[in-house]
């Protein structure tokens, strides 16, 4: 079991290596002759105007926050997936339950314009 | 307990995923140049090397003396950091992935897998998840406004993504009775899953387009009106870092998809595979997957080629009104089918 | 390893969580610190269903991460909407209500 | 596998959930096509709801039985407080119709999200597995954290809703992290399986106190209980009236009766050991917040520490829960002040909503005065509550503690029923400073006619003075209750 | 049976219907109110009056007992238990009799929110009978408290100038003795399993050994009803502001449920306890006589001298109890009855001046009885009996109560009825200053010319009680037969504990 995962660490490590190693080369190799001018933002070469990080629309955290709640619901989902064989009728029926009422709430986010983007 | 030559496979194995991956990396880009001006009757690439094959490393070199540049108001730890987040994930995302069954070397047989977990399903849908943060960041602390824009973008598009991902995912589990990759292949031996998961498989295809923000789901780096997106203000190797994240990823999702659907490794000819000299073309293998990740990386770039970007709010009702209610349908029918056949 | 090993990261993981829930004031840091007691909770869930050879405490973890879930996106709304509102959530700000 | 996975009988005794929940679903969709002038169909489809749901509970009275692998239970416990959290419901749905068209705070989500705690609040009474009680805990305070914050317009609600949420998911961990310690010492979280366990002396006993010790902690911050209860007044002050009150009634009844399930039926051993901290969280929560309510002028937060003050009533006759034989005359007790608690808080609360004026004034205690002149029937009324939660006779208050406190005595904590009824005289101070406000200050009061208001407010002082001549039936009732609980 | 009903039933509950009735009449109706509230205290005192003659004088047992389970608290019975003896009969009487006359006095006095008073007075009443006859101690209890309620609101909303004060002082002081008292006897009964008073009795030795603590508790509840010296300070205020009636029946009959709590409960229940407590009663008692007389001399107010006078002969009523002999507690019973009538009468009379002058300063008259003769005849009777002249029935209360101190083996002193007599003398002195100064020489202010003397109604309210003023004062032995042989039987039972405390 616990052998199983190990090679994920394995490969985690070498991956990380290589991301830094990839960063330290640029680091090393690439010139560095900063001016104010390089280092202004990119503006499709207008003036800067106005601070770089600004208050986003209000979508993108209800978007965000209804993600957490229907994707969690996922693992349930893919849980269930794995066992339905042995689960069989009834399961089936308790999974279609859930996903009504999963559905409603989809729904009803639906129908309040939560998923509109306009 | 963990052997000494144990962890020395597995050392070599992960780096020849990793270097198949980055090497893949670096030829898919030619590859996409190359079909992409076929398609447009343009020539591509062909100065460096025999036919450009050496166009990739000339990119690659010329990248790492290029200066870089971190715009004032950044924030610098998170800067450097983000182009790294994003491109781990990509690495070991396709770890669980068989390559085949098994070879015998020097006397010695060898699984053509890195490791067969029994959640590995679970595993690809946490590390993907990963690389929004590498996006989300780069954005952030770019101190950018289309920087900014384009990795929130970014994010909402690939989490809005995720949920059909993820449902495309559990047709095949229920088909296998298993979150095993190798389990999911062994059972794709009769018949590969895209006949018995066409809804899903074309979920995942859509999904995982949009999840690697490729045409038509390529909002948020959308030349036209965000200049680049998230790394606008990346260069150097930074640059090559997303760049590399982004066609990593492409490899990935081909070589999931090909594994979920299209059957992995195993060949749909094995009939054949009797025969003398090039019978071994036709026996399952690594070349199997090859084969069909090179396809699947064709359609993806042939999609690039032909369909317009989707506009942006079309993009995310298409997920959210279209693509998630069509995967739980599937997921209910897949069952009802499977639990009212008999298992 | 003994379990203790487990209990004691799990109990110092809770100690940090209600040491930040009290002393930050910022209720991100507060809710990433409530989300570090449950996961504590979480370990020994998982700890003690590995030692006690079965499956119960898996399989709750699996529900408390949905209920924390499900926190976590009323809490996220909740800061949004009082950001969005007064340009602050920090606690020592919300004063509308005497204590 | 377990091969009895479910079957019909699950469903039937789960039944008043099932309906609730689906009701609320129903509901939740029905809204979204009701116009927005019209939604008074939606408070009477969601009473009717509340009804149905409360003949379906009513038709369980005298069963019993347990359902999903041992998860829930049906006892008569469960529903006699079922029908009380239902009873709660329709109260809190009369309070709020005409409040949130005033306020213009008509979401469709309120009515469903209202189920979804009653709902949760059956299940934790239900709950016969901590795994149970974690979820239902959960999921009566999520829908509450929402209500709070309903007047999103309002900084003080959006702030009510955050505190509530902060300090209810930091309540929550310490339940979680007792339930993981239970389960680590006894490997098993059903009720019946974890008093089996102890009775075979399979446990690991430090690791199972120190479980016991953090869920009464826990469910002590539910009960806003001193030192725990700092959240109480802030938030019911600034959560929509009718959320408020729905507050200090059922959730403080699900905090009692989830108290009271675990306790009694999976940690009875444990007693002694937990004696002496529910003492002291009994003895400063009746002391402490009386004494903080004598300070507060705005009336959301006079009641808010005074249904802290009765957690610790409720408490103390809790502290006998060990001693078998007063632990079924406490539980009773606690049954029985419950329903009177619940009966003059809505009342009380119906009053306050009654004169808070649209733009959320009207709460001070300055503008009480001059009520009980101007409008005799609202403030008598009001005078019945106060008098009630005094806890002077010819009202069901005075029975209630008369029963906790006798239950207190009995289990020789003379000396906690004298802090008990020392505090009950501090609380005398308050309460008579509204009746004063209201009878012998005059004023020009404003108050706002409505129906359903005023329903619910002589309804319940006629209720609270009419039970207390027959305080025998429920006494009876409360009795039968909790048969099955030991 | 009065009507199919038991008396006691009857006598407790009648008021209650005219409560109703008063409920359901608008509140213009001014004169309707009061008359249904007249009425029906008026039917009350009847039916006390049939209560009398049903009632046999010569025995010293519970009679007329109405018992009934009324609710089970986890196998203890708490019954709706009523019962008269000689100790409660007269009190009982008292109060039916005092209501009717406190409703005269407000006819004119009480001119707004007529229904809720007059709702509350019923009330009142009730509950005042109530705890006079409940034997149950839970029912006494609810009784107890429950007198609470009314009495608050009289004073509260139908008070003086500082009436909140006065009457939630009055509220938070008795709840808190009597919260104590409520302890104790959940302490005993749940000892004994009952809470019916002489189940308590029978078993008392179950709670033998803690019957110091449960005297104490009881006694903080009566003593601070009575009042007693230091636990007084609420009554001025309390009298002061409340309106007339309210201090009739505040005086008349709310006071004696303290000084009637201590016969029923304290003696009886924990006999050796109060054996052990008397002296210390007894010096409290000797204290609040004197004390009380020394403050009623420095008054300029009516009101507060007659209000700290109270505080001095309820002295003397403790005194007689804590004699603990037959004539002392015989004497405490009838100077209860006694300082009901003469206070009562004395509020009445304040109430009269107040009412035509708005000051109750005595340096506001002078010289009245030039200008209002009936009533100065009435005041000086009125005084004179509360002064304890021979002849009147103030004389009869004190002689006795100072005959059983001289004779008591428990306190054991002289000491205590001399220092009581001093408190005789010095009510002569203050009364007689009062009288002086309200009633006689010349007028000095010119407003005090043009008053109106008594009118029909005021005196029909004051002749009743200067009836029993005499009667008792001249021929007081139909009401010491009442009161004997239940005193009697509690001496007996004080002094057989006294005989075992000494074995």
């Amino acid at each position: 079991m616990f052998e199983d995962y190990l090679p994920l660490l394995v490969i985690l490590a070498l991956a990380v290596l290589i991301g830094f190693i990839v960063v330290l080369l640029g680091v090393l190799f690439g010139p560095r002759r900063p001016t104010p001018r390089k280092m202004a933002p990119y503006e499709s070469g207008m003036v800067p105007y106005g601070p770089g990080r600004r208050r986003m629309s209000v979508r993108y955290y209800l978007i965000a926050v209804l993600f957490i709640l229907f994707d969690i619901e996922v693992v349930f989902v893919v849980s269930w997936a794995v066992v339905l064989r042995k689960l069989g009728t009834l399961g089936l029926l308790g999974m279609l339950v859930f996903l009504v009422v999963l559905e409603v709430a989809h729904l009803y986010a639906w129908k309040k314009g939560a998923l509109e983007w306009d | 307990m963990v052997t000494a030559a144990q962890i020395w496979e597995w050392v070599i194995k992960s780096l020849i995923i990793i270097l198949v991956l980055t090497g893949g990396f670096a030829y898919v880009t030619l590859y996409e140049r190359k079909v992409l001006a076929r398609i447009q009757a343009r020539v591509g690439p062909n100065r460096a090397g025999p036919f450009g094959l050496l166009q990739p490393v000339a990119d690659g070199i010329k990248l790492i003396f290029k200066e870089e540049l971190t715009p004032a108001g950044a924030d610098k730890l998170l800067f450097t950091l983000a182009p790294v987040i994003t491109v781990i994930p990509a690495l070991v995302v396709t770890a669980v992935i068989p390559w085949g069954e098994s070879v015998t070397l020097f006397g010695k047989t060898y699984t053509l897998y890195l490791t067969d977990v029994n959640v590995a399903i679970l595993y690809i849908m946490a590390v993907t998840s990963i690389s929004v943060y590498g996006i989300a960041l780069a954005g952030w602390s770019s101190n950018n406004k289309y920087a900014t824009l384009g990795g929130l973008r970014a994010t909402a598009q690939m989490i809005s993504y995720e949920l059909a991902l993820g449902l495309s995912f559990v047709g095949p589990i229920l088909l296998t009775g298993s979150m095993s990759m190798l389990e999911i292949v062994r059972a794709q031996q009769k018949l590969w899953f895209i006949f018995l998961q066409p809804a899903g498989f074309v979920l995942f295809l859509a999904a995982s387009l949009a999840e690697v923000n490729r045409a038509p789901f390529d909002m948020p780096e959308a030349e036209q009106e965000l200049t680049a997106g998230y790394h606008a203000e990346y260069s150097g190797m930074k640059f090559a870092l997303f760049f590399m994240a982004e066609y990593i990823k492409m490899i990935a999702v081909s070589m999931i998809g090909a594994t979920l659907f299209l059957g992995g490794y195993l060949s749909p000819l094995t009939m054949l595979s009797g025969l003398p000299v090039i019978g071994w073309l036709f026996a399952s293998g690594p070349h199997w997957l090859f084969l069909k990740v090179a396809l699947w990386l064709f359609f993806m770039i042939w999609v690039r080629a032909t369909l317009p970007r989707i506009r942006y709010d079309r993009l995310m009702q298409l997920g959210w009104k279209i693509m998630f209610p069509l995967g739980l349908v599937n997921v209910i029918v897949t069952a009802a089918v499977i639990v009212l056949a008999g298992g | 390893m003994p379990m203790s090993y487990y209990l004691i990261l799990s109990a110092a993981m809770f100690a940090i969580g209600v040491l930040g829930v009290i002393l930050r004031r910022n209720p991100l840091v507060v809710f990433m610190s409530l989300e570090l007691m449950f996961n504590a909770a979480n370990l020994v869930f998982v700890a003690f269903s590995a030692y006690h050879q079965i499956l119960d405490g898996d399989l709750f973890v699996f529900f408390v991460m949905t209920t924390a879930a499900a926190e976590v996106a009323v809490g996220l709304a909740l800061m949004v909407a009082i950001f969005r509102a007064k340009r602050t959530i920090d606690l020592d700000e919300m004063s509308m209500l005497k204590g | 596998m377990r091969s009895d996975a479910m079957n019909l009988s699950d469903f039937i005794l789960t039944l008043p959930i099932i309906t609730l929940l689906v009701w609320a679903l129903l509901l939740l969709v029905v809204d979204l096509w009701v116009p927005k002038g019209r939604k008074g169909i939606v408070a009477a489809l969601a009473a009717l709801g509340l009804a149905v749901t409360m003949g379906v509970t009513l038709s369980q009275s005298g069963g019993s039985g347990l359902a999903f692998q041992n998860m829930i239970i049906v006892d008569g416990f469960a529903v006699y407080l079922n029908v009380l959290y239902l009873v709660s419901g329709l109260v809190v749905v009369a309070l709020s119709h005409d409040y949130l068209k005033r306020m213009n705070l008509e979401r469709g989500e309120f009515y469903p999200l209202m189920f979804f705690s009653i709902a949760g609040m059956m299940l934790v009474t239900q709950a016969y597995n901590l795994i149970m009680v974690f979820l239902a805990l959960e999921f009566l305070s999520i829908p509450l954290y929402v209500l709070a914050g309903l007047a999103r317009e309002r900084p003080e609600s959006e702030e009510s809703s955050l505190k509530y949420f902060l300090l209810g998911t930091f309540s929550s961990a310490f339940v979680l992290y007792g339930i993981a310690l239970i389960f680590g010492a006894t490997a098993t979280t059903s009720l019946a399986l974890i008093i089996e366990r102890v009775g075979q002396g399979a446990l690991n006993l430090p690791l199972f106190i120190a479980g016991a010790a953090l869920m009464l902690v826990g469910f002590a911050f539910k009960l806003a209980a001193v030192p725990f209860h700092e959240w109480a007044p802030d938030v019911y002050q600034g959560a929509p009236t009718p959320v408020s009150s729905f507050m200090a009634v059922a959730v403080k009844a699900a905090g009692v009766a989830v108290l009271l399930r675990v306790f009694l039926t999976a940690f009875p051993s444990l007693a002694a050991e937990m004696a002496p901290l529910g003492w002291g969280i009994a003895a400063l929560t009746m002391l402490i917040g009386n004494l903080l309510a004598i300070a507060q002028t705005n009336l959301k937060r006079l009641l808010a520490y005074s249904s802290i003050s009765h957690g610790g009533y409720l408490l103390m006759a809790f502290v006998a829960y060990g001693n078998p034989q007063v632990a079924g005359q406490a539980v009773a007790a606690m049954l029985f002040y419950l329903l009177a608690y619940t009966l003059t808080t809505f009342g009380a609360w119906a009053v306050v909503i009654s004169v808070e004026q649209n733009d959320y004034q009207g709460l001070e205690l300055d503008d009480y005065a001059g009520l009980g002149l101007k409008y005799p029937w609202l403030g008598v009324a009001m005078l019945v509550f106060m008098l009630s939660l005094t806890g002077i006779p010819l009202t069901m208050g005075f029975w209630g503690k008369l029963f906790l406190f006798r239950a207190t005595v009995d289990a020789g904590y003379v000396e906690l029923a004298l802090i008990g009824l020392l505090s009950s005289l501090i609380s005398a101070y308050y309460y008579l400073r509204v009746v004063v406000m209201m009878f012998m200050r005059s004023g020009e009061p404003r108050i706002r006619r409505d129906g359903w208001l005023s329903l619910v407010a002589v309804g319940s002082a006629l209720a609270v003075v009419g039970l207390s001549l027959l305080p025998n039936q429920i006494l009876q009732m409360a009795a039968q209750a909790i048969l099955s609980l030991q | 049976m009065i009507f199919g009903l038991h008396p006691l039933l009857l006598v407790t509950f009648l008021p209650l219907i005219g409560f109703f009735i008063i409920l359901f009449l608008k509140a213009e109706q001014k004169n309707a109110i009061r008359w249904t509230a007249l009425l029906t205290s008026l039917a009350t005192f009847g039916v006390s009056l049939a209560m009398l003659a049903l009632f046999d004088p010569a025995r010293g047992d519970l009679q007329l007992v109405y018992r009934t389970s009324w609710l089970r608290v986890g196998g203890i019975s708490i019954d709706f238990y009523l019962g008269v003896d000689g100790l409660s009969i007269l009190l009982v009487m008292l109060t039916t009799f005092l209501t009717p006359i406190a409703i005269l006095s407000t006819w004119s006095a009480v001119e707004e929110r007529v229904k809720g008073f007059m709702a509350f007075f019923l009330l009142l009443e009730t509950g005042m009978i109530g705890v006079f006859l409940a034997l149950d101690l839970v029912l006494f209890y609810i009784f107890w408290e429950f007198t609470l309620v009314p009495m608050y609101f009289l004073i509260g909303v139908w008070g003086g100038e500082r009436r909140v004060y006065a009457a939630v002082k009055f509220f938070l002081f008795t709840m808190f003795g009597s919260l104590l008292m409520l302890l104790a006897i959940l302490v005993m009964g749940l000892q004994v399993g009952s809470f019916a008073w002489n189940d308590l009795l029978a078993q008392r030795q179950l709670f033998a050994q803690t019957q110091l603590w449960l005297f104490l508790a009881f006694a903080l509840a009566f003593a601070i009803k009575v009042p007693m010296f230091p636990l007084h300070t609420w009554l001025p205020d309390a009298h002061v502001e409340a309106p007339t009636a309210g201090s009739v029946i505040l005086a008349g009959v709310l006071l004696k449920m303290g000084g009637y709590g201590f016969l029923r409960f304290n003696l009886p229940l924990f006999p050796e306890a109060s054996l052990q407590a008397a002296p210390y009663m007894a010096v409290l008692a000797v204290i609040g006589i004197l004390y009380g007389a020394a403050v009623s001399l420095m008054q300029k107010d009516v009101k507060k001298l007659v209000a700290y006078s109270s505080v001095s002969h309820l002295g003397f009523v403790m005194l007689g109890i804590f004699a603990l002999t037959q004539q002392g507690l015989a004497g405490g019973v009838l100077q209860m009855i006694n300082h009901g009538l003469s206070t009562g009468a004395l509020f009445l009379i304040v109430g009269m001046l107040y009412e035509r002058r708005h000051t109750r300063e005595m340096s506001a008259y002078g010289g009245i009885w030039k200008v209002m003769p009936i009533l100065g005849a009435l005041t000086l009777i009125v005084m004179l009996s509360s002064a304890g002249l021979p002849g009147l029935n103030g004389f009869v209360g004190e002689f006795t109560i100072l005959l059983g101190a001289f004779g008591s083996q428990v306190l054991n002193s002289p000491y205590f009825a001399g220092a009581a007599t001093i408190g005789v003398i010095l009510a002569a002195v203050y009364l007689l200053v009062m009288f002086e100064r309200v009633f006689l020489g010349p007028v000095r202010v010119e407003a005090n010319l043009s008053l109106k003397d008594l009118n029909a109604r005021e005196v029909i309210t004051l002749v009743p009680l200067l009836v029993l003023i005499f009667w008792i004062g001249l021929y007081p032995a139909p009401f010491f037969n009442l009161i004997n042989p239940s005193v009697e039987r509690l001496v007996s039972l004080v002094q057989g504990a006294a005989m075992l405390a000494i074995h």
